[in-house]
């Protein structure tokens, strides 16, 4: 039994919790982070890093599926999912490894353990009492289910996703945003017959319109099967397989089912209701500084309402760590952080969609531009179509940028500075792009929204 | 001193964000760079003179208000 | 025997060219556009887009030989390089189709033949005399050659290097500019052995240096030779190869060499100099409004001196159209404009090396930081490694960005606008990057330089 004391306790080692506390030491703060598993949390171990491993290897396959087409001659002889498998864990490992250095060269205090809030500045773990000035909350979230659905044998979700041995012939997915279509474009790659099931009548509902239904065309060209607006109502499962039943009654027979019908907060039992801190519905509720009404309580990542995005809880704990040292940092909108998903094609998007820009600034007061990737040289040289939509205020700045198409997710940082630094495409336009890339795509959009098209109508 | 009516070529949006955020209108300055481009040192050293001005007329007890910009940026 | 009248006449349909006649039209001009070739020029018929082509087939070969490192089980057979042809020209062909509907559609008038300039607003067509109010030279360049070393037979240049109907089995790359490492990699990703011969001490020697040393070492690495320093003395041929000589009497076989020692600007016999066009060892000289000597006469494109680049050419087109137009456009200085190198791994940069800041602002004023790609997540799942180095004006803008690795070319986009907007480190690094991208190593490099890196020490 001890007693420890920091400046700052951060309790959860995820995105949001490890980048405040490697924010919180540059700044001269004592910081103790408090983590039961591995530092990195979901984002590094079973979210973003081992997904995208995963595609890349379905990218790969694809490429040699294709080779042909580009004169390379090549045989696929299909994927080795045991060499996948060791790839995809080489990778996180080595990350692991990089990040376990990093926060200890910096001479952050690691307590292993599961902490529980005991009062406004202190974390119990085990018999150690972790006391802090300022406690931040940082502990993830987990796959949700359905009121009603069991995960267990067939049915599972990405964490038992990722590490499966084998490769189903055919697969079920519950929900058609960005974990769900990610995992739908992996298996497709790797051969299986995929079956979506998403009840809001778009896949990645929470993008642009128009690039939902381009993904939709991408889709059933890549013969992935949908389902949209309709609910699902039941799953059995015996050692065949599973079947999914909708409300309507339709049926869809599989290997297993993939629910991913979003992620909840990993709050419960926590004691932060104990303690007083302000919920919903499991969430931490907190004012656009990330305090919560407990003064020197300030919560950060996915168990903030909003978008639950690894680079999100970046830049939510680098802004409490400078919040705490009193540097006043500038708070970024959820809107204006950039949102990949990395199926084939890809989706990347920073801003307001064309139907939340003109809810929120009128319809007649916004002009939108789509510039079709099938203009672009180096999208056809990689043979992938897609588009680029903008939004832009009239006569005023580009508050949205919306792209489909294979590795369009690299293209998103220049909208993100291009939409949270507030340019008119008349800013940009003075600045042709290099030829030939993806990237002038961007610039041709941007030309034809300022009203001078160069490679288009 | 910006002259009324003026418009000087700016193509940075970050530079005309921190005029605007100073109060004043970035186009209205005359530029130093080609063509009379507005350069960030320009108004940054607008500022650096409104913060003078300000020093100095606030010793007399006058508003610093004269240079401020006649309307948010374009 | 005909005169035709025209606001504006364009002699030359490449990229330079065609882009002022484009904007021109749009603005309300009527232009007569002169080309004796085909509309597009050398960018779309034998440089820039046969060439990336060549470069995408060359990606998917190494893809395909290095499946087995991502779980994909393929084998490699070789390159049928008449399929490599047949990809490479239907994409020149559609670009191409796509480029003769748009100027059509924009109702430009096109003249097919070789003009010669006969006075400051008059060109000749064979028999037809073409008058314009204003004149825009853009006659493009050659392949140029070395005193004494003449093309032909197994002495090519980048022209035939295109067209070659075979995988040459060892290639003698005169040239470690853009052109020579393009290909030079190209060849070694079909199979054949390659050796580049440069006489500065570097490989893409306008590059930021520490580049440029990274692009030996990757090259190295894949077995590419090079000799750096010394210079070309002469070669020789016969039916069985060609045998190449340098300066301190080296020798270096071949069963071809490729010629990539610059391009010259193409305006020989052109009647400029007699019109009375000053001229630089066949440059046409402007001043920074691309405005000659001659008033209502304009040069845009290779002819300029300067850096020899499509979107130059297509910035400086638009850029003359609007001059001419009276809407006083904004100059973009060369420095200022993006240069990508598409070999594996690609080159990328903007702005100036630090060599270049150290002259211009003094070593004392300047500050870099160099990211390693090692940190990157999305880098290492690509397999690649590679850097992002920035120059900073102390307590001042970000003057020049620095990347080589995989794909890292689509990420100039916003080194671009970083660049031009004389943005700080300061300015971005709120803006979290969107993870795991390349993209958020510019976030990181850029976090560093503000004294504030996440990822690393
Ligand atoms: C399959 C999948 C793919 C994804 N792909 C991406 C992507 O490509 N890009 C992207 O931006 N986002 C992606 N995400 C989302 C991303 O992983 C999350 O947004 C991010 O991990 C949230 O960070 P966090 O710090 O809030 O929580 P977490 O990463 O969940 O970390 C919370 C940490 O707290 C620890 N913890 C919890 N309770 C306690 C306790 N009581 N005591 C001690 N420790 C505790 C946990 O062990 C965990 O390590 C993906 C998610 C999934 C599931
Ligand atoms: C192998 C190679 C690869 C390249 N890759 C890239 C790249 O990836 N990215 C990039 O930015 N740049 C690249 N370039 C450079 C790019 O091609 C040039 O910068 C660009 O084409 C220059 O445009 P231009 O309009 O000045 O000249 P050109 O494209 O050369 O066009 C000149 C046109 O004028 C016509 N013409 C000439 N004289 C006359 C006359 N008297 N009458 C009528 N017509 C005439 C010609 O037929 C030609 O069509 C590459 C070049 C090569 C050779």
């Amino acid at each position: 039994m001890s007693e420890q004391n920091f400046d700052v306790v951060v309790l959860g080692g995820g995105s949001g919790g490890y980048a405040a506390a490697l924010r919180a030491v540059q700044l001269g703060l004592t910081v103790g982070l408090i983590e039961k598993g591995k530092l990195g949390g979901t984002c590094l171990h079973v979210g973003c890093i081992p997904t995208k491993a995963l595609l890349h290897s379905a990218e790969v396959a694809d490429v040699s599926r294709e080779a042909g087409k580009y004169g390379v001659k090549t045989t696929f002889d299909g994927v080795d999912i045991a060499a996948v498998t060791a790839f995809r864990e080489g990778i996180v490992a080595s990350k692991y490894k990089g990040l376990q250095g990093l926060i200890k060269a910096r001479g952050i205090t690691v307590i292993a353990g599961e902490g529980h809030l005991v009062s406004p500045t202190t974390v119990q773990v085990g018999d150690d009492t972790i006391v802090g000035k300022n406690v931040i909350l940082a502990t993830g979230s987990y796959s949700r289910s359905l009121p009603g659905l069991e995960i267990g044998g067939r049915v599972i979700t990405s964490e038992q996703a990722l590490e499966l041995d084998y490769i189903p012939k055919k697969v079920a997915v519950l929900g058609g945003g960005v974990i769900g279509v990610e995992f739908a474009s992996v298996w497709k790659s790797f051969g299986a017959d995929v079956s979506i099931i998403e009840a809001l009548p778009h896949l990645v509902p929470n993008e642009e319109e128009s690039v939902s239904k381009q993904l939709e065309r991408a889709f059933r060209k890549r013969g992935i099967e949908f389902s949209l607006g309709i609910r699902f109502k039941s799953v059995t499962q015996d050692e065949n397989g599973v079947v999914v039943t909708l409300e309507n009654g339709t049926t869809v027979e599989a290997d297993i089912l993939l629910v991913a019908v979003g992620r909840g907060p990993s709050t419960a039992g926590l004691g932060f209701d104990e303690v007083g801190v302000t919920m919903d519905r499991g969430f931490v509720l907190t004012n656009e500084r990330l305090a919560t009404n407990l003064p020197g309580v300030y919560a950060v990542g996915d168990i903030v309402p909003g978008l639950q995005l690894a680079h999100r809880g970046f830049q939510q704990g680098i802004f409490v760590a400078e919040e705490i040292a009193g540097l006043n940092p500038i708070v970024v909108e959820d809107i204006n952080i950039p949102k990949i998903t990395y199926c084939d094609p890809e989706v990347a998007s920073v801003g307001y969609s064309e139907a939340k820009a003109a809810e929120k600034f009128g319809a007649d007061k916004i002009a939108t531009y789509e510039y079709n990737l099938g203009g672009n040289g180096k999208s056809s040289i990689l043979g992938t179509s897609g588009s680029i939509k903008l939004v832009r205020v009239t006569d005023g700045p580009i508050i949205g940028v919306h792209m489909i198409g294979a590795r369009v997710g690299e293209l998103i940082g220049e909208g993100q500075l291009i939409v949270n630094w507030e340019a008119y495409p008349e800013d940009i336009t003075p600045l042709v792009h290099a030829h030939p890339t993806q990237n002038e795509a961007l610039g041709e959009a941007f030309m034809a929204l300022a009203g001078k098209p160069l490679h288009a109508m | 001193v910006p002259q009324a009516g003026r418009r000087s070529p700016v193509v940075s949006p970050l530079v005309r964000r921190l005029a605007r955020e100073n109060g004043f209108d970035a186009s209205q300055l005359t530029g130093s760079g080609r063509d009379s481009l507005v350069l960030r040192r320009d108004v940054e050293a607008h500022i650096a003179g409104l913060a003078l001005a300000s020093l100095d007329t606030s010793a007399d007890g006058t508003a610093a208000d004269g240079t401020a910009a006649d309307g948010p940026a374009a």
